[in-house]
């Protein structure tokens, strides 16, 4: 078994050694994070081309894993993340609104299991496997909802099947239409005709109900309202992001030839009506994690506004990497933020934005870590998320997209009123901050403080390291095969 | 060194940032050596840097953060004027916040921010390209948020608010603007002016319009002033420093590299874009005045003479002339200077005093003559008077209008100066001439080390100011040093 | 192509026509039911209106296949396996006290 | 030799500025009114021994600056230096109990070097620097008392030195570019003279000096200022710095080129200021407003006679010797007046006789009595003049002569049994003396000729209005008639109360603008906000997300068949 089965193999390795160790399993991640780090380092540095034939059979039949670009920036980027929302749960245990030791146990399992599913899902070109690999982060995803409120997370899990069916509708059209459901084998046969649009619709669907994306994101604010701070980082850095690796696959490399560029606006337009909406919904908030949550659904938009831009490049490379690199640096500055806005929750009095006072004193190091995911988030520089903005923002206008160019501006500024009117309110000073400052709970001390600074410091460095990211995420690029075909050439 | 020069001046100042962030505030003692230290090391550093560019050698570092757009630091003389500028007003208002804080809450906080701001400041300086530029430019407005939000009262929050809605909107425009003209002629380097031949004019308007309107607001021109005033609710230092200097100074040399750097005075002058700028630049100076003169409180009257006073630069960079360049850039320093004197001074006469009102200013310069006379000195510099500094950018500005063709402007600068004069002579008549209030203390105003940290700063930027008027032809001085830019290139 | 081809209606059409109808009943139930149980029976109908065209459908030239099949199974078992987490969580929903909180976050109205 | 002579100059600047900034130190202030008398004494020695016209470049100051004594440059430096230095003995006696000597003596000394530095400078932008310190920072001088009619004289001191620094910067400004951005005083009055220069410009200088000077219509703050000062700044403010407005003058108006217009100007509204500010003085209480109205009066004489030069285009030559002469006179004649005011409360009886008679002397010096110096810089002044002009200057000998006598005639009353002081008394006299003296001694070098060559006979016949003025005062005292009490500053009150007025309705304006402007703000956002809430309600139903799920497939199955 090379590097890419142990990606998978280790998580679902540790899943099983957490349900076997329950209580002392926690333990465990002091193991995994470090192991899945360097392998995903490993992944990242390896040349171009690797691949797994998972069984050594040959493709119609075989599971392909294969290591290109964006499934090594994510697969990093997922491990960073995951690790560290794993050491951060170590000090600062989850308990669920329902409490108890019962949840806090069945964190660490559905954290592993996330963790190999997106793996999984990350390299995999199989879209049957996909499908098994998506079933396993809702499933984890799902439960990890439940430890906050288990109406919120049946109403994900319900939404999140409907979006699973539809997408194993469309891959089951597929199977009948092609006998293949290998990507990069459907993209030498792919033709236009009723049933593959047809699947492409479905499929499509289905997955923008597990990246929650506008409007189909009602699902996510609640799940993450209530959920433990862990547990909200990894639904938002993770589980969302899988949908979109997967329609990635399939847009750009399993059907370029016949997504024509207004199915492609489509997404785009629904991507920039979800930067809007997203952010007005998050400027209405008056609690803290329901901000952030609407953030992710805003910053889910600017992944598939980006999708018209990457189509309609004339060197697409670029707005690839763009979007490719908001994804990562999303993930890091989400995972920093809900784990910052978990600790500041803990320490305010209540889970209002106005009983954040005199947070920013009590804890700078988690108001810095707020502040610099927020930083990534808005796309100010030097981040991340400034770089991905820039990249993007460069091809809207260089194609004459003035309207997506627009929504990137507008959406930066708005994401800028929402997240400064959260930090500002830790700036305001704490005297009659809440009826009850007396219960206040202890404030945290700095241990605590190091998971989500430690990802937000990410979030900001990758900004500086934008040249390399882009070359990584140009590994295996579909359009650099000779099976190439042009978008714009599709009717 | 050639090549790190202009990192370590990044560098340094984050070390100090560091430093300041990562001490507890008991120790607040080996925060402010190190804050000291630091800002000291630059200033020899910069003085070193000042005598090498002299002899013409240029200090470039280069770095690919993404493909095709270098992050490019490079020290050309231009660079290194405002970097002067902003080193040394950073050692002044350093030694000034030590003790002006003294030990109040938040220290380490509020110096590590501080030292980011002079981070970015230096950084915005030495930007060698338009992306470059843009990443300092937004760092500055970040640092400065926690600085301006200090206090974290309801007050300092909304200004925080203002001034973040107002920046960030205006940095937006300016990334739109330099973004839609890299579409069109690859990444804009300030060395190497783009070739702008064959773009259509409306595009290239367009474009400086964003660029402009975006840059304008830090640099608080007429419509996009509003946060400027907003702002003075934050602590003093940081009025001084970043609003009288680093942030409006960030804005108004932004323009002056589009105009001379990125679109060049050929093309601005083709495209008649010189002189609507330079008329909105003026009402700028005569309305500041105007709203200055209705103020009642002294830090805000000093904020709009701030935004009245930050337009005679981009005047100067409008009107498109040899003398009105010099006047322009010259100004840049002068009005740094003077006006963080004033700041300073406002300040220490509200820490030292309660003093805050224009109308509680009665008798002050009986009670802290040093103070009140480095104020004089300061307020009589941005009414124009010689031999303090703000008379040798006046002269030029004034020549240079007349070079261009444009004489109203001398009309619109000895309105301004009369203005000037009408709202500060006031502060002095009430200072020195009134009697003090009777229920004001006697004090003595330099009894302790703090005392004279915090008042001498306001007393060398004074003499300094007086100096930079009185010696404006020697070596070094900011005239002579605005005059090689100029003859470097500006002049074509 | 098979979906528009004039073809002779085989046994795999049949599974398949009969998958599409439960499908569209499946997606029918979930709009018009409110209950959770009701939505995961109405998921599970279209579940299994799926696996039936897979299944119908995905017969190659030869009459066994070991593709689709292999397929269909993983999904059931995918499936089942959801189905009971889901059910589980009705319970778990249906036993717990109703707490403030859990109204304000999830808004229920099942 | 002659490089150490010219280092006088700068000295002459520095060593005031010194002594100022001494006076800052802690508990030196009385020490160093008493030291007033050293300031100006280099910038005498260099008026005598400094080679003339021999510029001392002073590279990097300012815009590499120079200095530089020019041969009217330096009657005027000699005058001036003389006068501060006896009223600079005066006041270290007058002001030996005062009670702010800091801000005296700082202020002195700075307004000393600022006339001093204006006589020598050789670039306009020294020269703008030396004016400035002159004209601002003799506000403190003016307010020294800070009794409230001094500060209100003060204020309006200030404001009209302000726009005079205004509208001389501008011209300079002008003219300078006009001059091609050259500095050299010389080449910028020759650029005024040239019809490429903005024609503003010399307007604007005008008007600028005109109001250091007491310009007809911008006289209104001197007849206020003058008086508030102590005695001995009085005198300085009256008899020198009054003349660096008219050495402004004297440095940059274009003569030798005919400018007809400005000219004209100039000499019309100097003349009526003439006349018109002497009878003013008729109506004065106050024995300085009475002076104070005759500087006025007698700058008008200096500037008519300019204009009238400017006008014609006569060469600086004819003309500038007998002015410098004039004003020398006129300055040292006035500042000795002045100091006779403070001395006469000192003065006992048969003292007050002898200070009288000196008294009368000055003034009759002054109105161009025969014999006397006034008579003899007044003929010289005749010929530059023209035949109006010269008329006019014999016929003012008639209200000078009213305005003196009514000088004497409201001289402060002392006790009895008093004697002055001797310091003071010794001050007045030499400053009388040089003021009687001095002509006769350098008439002879400007003139190019002996001043009893002077057709003494015509003097006497000229004399004619003075002797109209004698006739008109006994009979006036005969009569027991009483001039009208005029206010200071005449125009000054009503224009003051109109400003006044404006400013209030101004701001009631501007206040009701701005509040009418905030008032109309509407307040929308409740009726979208429950809007917003309803909408995420639906999207989170689970049967919205199948119906959407099916919309989507559609769209996108449309828009790629489509």
């Amino acid at each position: 078994m090379n590097l890419l089965g142990l990606l998978v193999a280790v998580p679902l390795g540790f899943m099983v050694a957490a349900l076997l160790l329950r209580g002392s399993g926690r333990w465990l991640i002091l193991a995994a994070a470090p192991v899945m780090a360097g392998l995903a380092l490993w992944l990242a540095l390896l040349p171009p081309g690797t691949t797994l034939l998972v069984g050594n059979w040959d493709l119609p039949l075989g599971i392909l894993l294969r290591a290109d670009g964006v499934a090594r920036l994510m697969v990093l980027a997922g491990a960073l993340v995951i690790g560290a929302i794993g050491l951060h749960a170590l000090v600062d245990p989850p308990g669920g609104n329902d409490g108890g030791a019962a949840t806090a146990e069945t964190f660490w399992p559905l954290l592993y299991l996330m963790w190999a599913g997106a793996n999984a899902g990350f390299l995999t070109t199989d879209l049957f496997n996909l499908y098994v690999t998506l079933e396993m982060v809702s499933l984890a995803a799902v439960a990890l909802a439940a430890m906050g409120s288990l109406a919120a997370a049946l109403r994900y899990f319900m939404i999140a099947m409907l979006g699973s069916l539809a997408y194993l509708l469309g891959v089951a059209l597929l199977v009948a239409n092609y006998n293949t459901v290998d990507v990069t084998l459907l993209a030498q046969v792919a033709r236009l005709d009723l049933a593959t649009v047809m699947a492409l619709g479905l499929m499509t669907a289905g997955l923008l109900i597990k990246a929650a994306l506008f409007p189909m994101h009602g699902w996510l604010p609640p799940a993450h309202a209530a959920a433990p701070a862990p547990a909200s980082a990894l639904l938002s850095a993770i589980a969302v992001k899988l949908g979109f690796v997967i329609l990635l696959r399939l847009w750009f490399e399993a059907f370029p030839a016949i997504t024509g560029s207004a199915a492609l606006h489509v997404l785009g337009g629904l991507g920039a009506a979800a930067v809007i909406y997203g952010s007005i919904q998050a400027m209405r908030q008056d609690r803290l994690k329901p901000l952030v949550a609407y953030s992710t659904v805003a910053q889910v938009g600017y992944l598939f506004l980006a999708f018209p831009l990457v189509a309609g490049a004339v060197e697409p490379s670029s707005a690839w990497a763009g979007m490719t690199l908001h994804g990562v640096a999303h993930m890091l500055a989400k995972a920093a933020m809900f784990l910052a806005a978990g600790l500041m929750l803990k320490a305010a009095a209540g889970d209002r934005i106005a009983d954040l006072g005199g947070l920013a004193q009590a804890m700078p190091l988690t108001v810095t870590a707020f502040g610099l995911a927020a930083v990534s988030l808005m796309g100010l520089p030097p981040s991340g998320g400034f770089t991905a903005k820039f990249l993007l923002l460069s091809a809207a206008i260089e194609q004459g997209a003035f309207l997506y160019a627009g929504v990137l501006v507008v959406g930066g500024l708005l994401a800028a009123v929402y997240l400064f009117r959260a930090l500002s309110a830790c700036f305001a000073p704490l005297a009659g901050a809440g009826p009850d400052t007396a219960s206040r709970g202890p404030v945290t001390g700095g241990v605590k403080a190091v998971a989500p600074l430690a990802l937000a410091g990410l979030a900001i460095v990758m900004g500086f390291a934008g040249t390399a990211l882009v070359d990584v995420s140009a590994i295996e690029v579909p359009w650099a095969t000779p099976t190439v075909i042009q978008p714009e050439v599709a009717p | 060194m050639m090549t790190f020069a202009p990192l370590l001046l990044v560098f340094l100042p984050l070390v100090a940032a560091a430093v300041s962030f990562a001490l507890p505030e008991r120790l607040s003692s080996w925060r402010n050596a190190a804050n000291l230290g630091v800002a000291f090391t630059k200033l020899l550093v910069v003085a070193y840097l000042l005598n090498a560019t002299e002899a013409g050698l240029v200090f470039e570092w280069r770095y690919e953060f993404l493909p095709d757009n270098d992050l490019v630091l490079r020290l050309d003389k231009l660079a290194l004027l405002f970097v002067t500028l902003s080193v040394f007003l950073w050692l002044m208002t350093t030694i000034y916040a030590i003790a002006y804080f003294d030990r109040g809450p938040n220290l380490s906080r509020f110096f590590g921010f501080f030292n980011l701001c002079v981070l970015a400041a230096t950084g915005v300086a030495m930007s060698g390209t338009a992306i470059t530029f843009f990443l300092f430019y937004e760092l500055l407005t970040l640092a400065t948020w926690p600085l301006v939000a200090h206090k974290g009262d309801d007050k300092s929050l909304r200004a925080g608010r203002i001034y973040l809605s107002y920046t960030l909107a205006g940095s937006v425009a300016f990334l739109a603007g330099i973004l839609w003209l890299q579409s069109l002629v690859g990444a804009i380097e300030f060395a190497a002016p783009p070739d702008l031949t064959g773009i259509p004019a409306l595009t290239l308007t367009l474009i400086f319009i964003l660029c402009i309107g975006g840059l304008g607001v830090k640099a608080a021109i007429f419509p996009l002033h509003g946060w400027l005033p907003e702002a003075m609710a934050a602590p003093a230092p940081v009025s001084a420093l970043l609003h009288a200097v680093a942030v409006v100074k960030a804005g108004a040399f932004g323009i002056v590299r589009m105009i001379y750097d990125v679109y060049g005075i050929g093309t601005v002058a083709d495209l008649g874009l010189g002189l609507p700028l330079a008329a909105l630049a003026s009402v700028t100076i005569l309305y500041g005045s105007v709203r200055a003169l209705m103020q009642t409180d002294l830090k805000k009257r000093l904020a709009y003479s701030t935004v009245s006073q930050v337009s005679y630069i981009i005047l100067g960079a409008s009107l498109i002339g040899p003398y009105a360049v010099i006047g322009g850039l010259v100004h840049l320093v002068h009005q740094g200077i003077m006006k963080i004197t004033l700041f300073m001074c406002a300040g220490a006469l509200a820490n030292r005093m309660g003093i805050k009102a224009i109308a509680d200013l009665d008798g002050a310069g009986r009670l802290m003559p040093v103070t009140m006379a480095a104020f004089s000195v300061g307020a009589l510099g941005m009414i124009g008077l010689p031999p303090v500094a703000g008379f040798i950018s006046k002269w030029y500005l004034g020549i240079g209008a007349l070079q261009s063709d444009a004489a109203w402007v001398v009309a619109v600068l000895a309105g301004s100066s009369l203005l000037n004069a009408a709202y500060f002579l006031p502060l002095l008549y009430r200072a020195w001439l009134l009697p003090p209030p009777a229920d004001r203390p006697a004090i003595r105003e330099l009894a302790t080390t703090r005392d004279r940290m915090l008042i001498l700063p306001a007393a060398v930027t004074a003499l300094v100011s007086l100096g930079a008027g009185i010696f404006a032809s020697l070596p070094f001085s900011p005239l002579a040093w605005v005059t090689l830019i100029a003859e470097g290139g500006y002049l074509r | 192509m098979e979906l528009l081809a004039p073809e002779p209606v085989s046994a795999g059409h049949i599974y398949a026509v009969t998958g599409a109808i439960l499908t569209a009943l499946g997606f029918y139930a979930f709009i018009v039911r409110r209950h959770a149980l009701r939505q995961l029976l109405a998921v599970n109908v279209v579940g299994a209106g799926v696996f039936l065209i897979l299944g119908g459908l995905g017969r190659g030239p030869d009459a066994i296949d070991p593709m689709p099949q292999a397929l269909v199974i993983t999904g059931i078992v995918v499936a089942v396996a959801l189905t009971a987490f889901g059910a589980a969580m009705i319970v778990r929903l249906a036993e717990a006290p109703r707490s403030p909180d859990q109204g304000k976050a999830g808004k229920p109205d099942a | 030799m002659t490089a150490d002579l010219s280092l006088l100059l700068p000295l002459a600047v520095l060593w005031p500025m010194l002594l100022a900034s001494l006076s800052l130190l802690p508990g030196w202030g009385p020490r160093m009114v008493t030291l007033l008398p050293l300031g100006p004494l280099p910038g005498l020695a260099a008026a005598v021994i400094t080679p003339r016209d021999t510029p001392v470049a002073l590279p990097g100051i300012l815009l590499d600056g120079g200095l530089e004594l020019t041969g009217t440059g330096a009657l005027f430096l000699g005058g001036a230096a003389l006068l501060w230095f006896w009223a600079g003995v005066y006041a270290a006696f007058y002001l030996r109990h005062d009670g702010r000597p800091t801000s005296f003596a700082l202020f002195w000394n700075l307004v000393l070097a600022g006339n001093l530095g204006v006589f020598i400078a050789a670039d306009i932008i020294s020269f703008y620097v030396f004016f400035a310190l002159v004209s601002l920072l003799a506000y403190p001088l003016v307010i020294h008392d800070r009794k409230p009619a001094s500060m209100r004289a003060g204020t309006v001191y200030l404001v009209l030195a302000v726009l005079g620094e205004v509208a001389i910067l501008v011209g300079l400004m002008l003219a300078s570019y006009g001059a091609g951005g050259a500095i050299g005083i010389e080449a910028v009055r020759a650029a005024l003279a040239l019809p490429s220069t903005h024609p503003a410009a010399l307007g604007l200088l005008i008007a600028g000096f005109g109001i250091k000077a007491g310009l007809m219509p911008l006289h209104v703050w001197l007849p206020v200022a003058h008086p508030a000062a102590p005695v001995p700044a009085s005198a300085v403010l009256s008899g020198a710095i009054v003349k660096a407005g008219i050495f402004g003058l004297v440095a940059f108006l274009p003569l030798g080129t005919p400018a007809l217009g400005a000219g004209t100007v100039l000499m019309i509204l100097a003349f009526t200021g003439l006349f018109l500010a002497a009878l003013l003085a008729l109506g004065q209480a106050g024995a300085k407003s009475v002076l104070a109205y005759s500087t006025v009066s007698q700058m008008g004489l200096v500037m008519g006679v300019l204009g009238y030069a400017l006008a014609q285009g006569s060469a600086p030559a004819t003309l500038l010797p007998a002015l410098a002469l004039f004003t020398l006179h006129h300055g040292l004649a006035k500042g000795a007046l002045f100091l006779g005011v403070g001395l006469a409360p000192t003065c006992g009886r048969a003292w007050r006789w002898g200070l009288m008679a000196v008294l009368a002397v000055l003034g009759l010096s002054l109105a161009g009595g025969p014999l006397l110096a006034g008579a003899l810089v007044k003929s010289a002044l005749k010929d530059p003049a023209g035949a109006l002009g010269a008329t006019l200057i014999g016929l003012s000998a008639l209200t000078t002569a009213l305005a003196m006598a009514r000088y004497l005639a409201v001289l402060p009353r002392s006790k009895p049994r008093r004697r002055p002081p001797v310091l003071m008394a010794l001050a007045f006299l030499a400053l009388a003396g040089a003021a009687l003296w001095l002509p006769w001694l350098l008439y002879a070098d400007l003139a190019d000729k002996s001043p009893l060559a002077t057709d003494l006979r015509a003097q006497i016949t000229d004399a004619w209005p003075l002797g109209l003025a004698v006739l008109l005062i006994a009979g006036a005292a005969a009569v027991g008639l009483k001039p009208p009490a005029l206010p200071e500053g005449d125009a000054l009150g009503p224009v003051q109360r109109r400003a006044a007025a404006l400013t209030v309705a101004a701001r009631a304006a501007m206040r009701a603008g701005s509040r009418s402007l905030r008032r109309s703000r509407p307040k929308p956002q409740t009726v979208i906000a429950e809007d917003l809430d309803r909408v995420e309600d639906i999207f989170r139903e689970g049967a919205a997300a199948a119906i959407l799920l099916l919309a989507v497939t559609g769209a996108i199955l449309a828009s790629v068949l489509i």
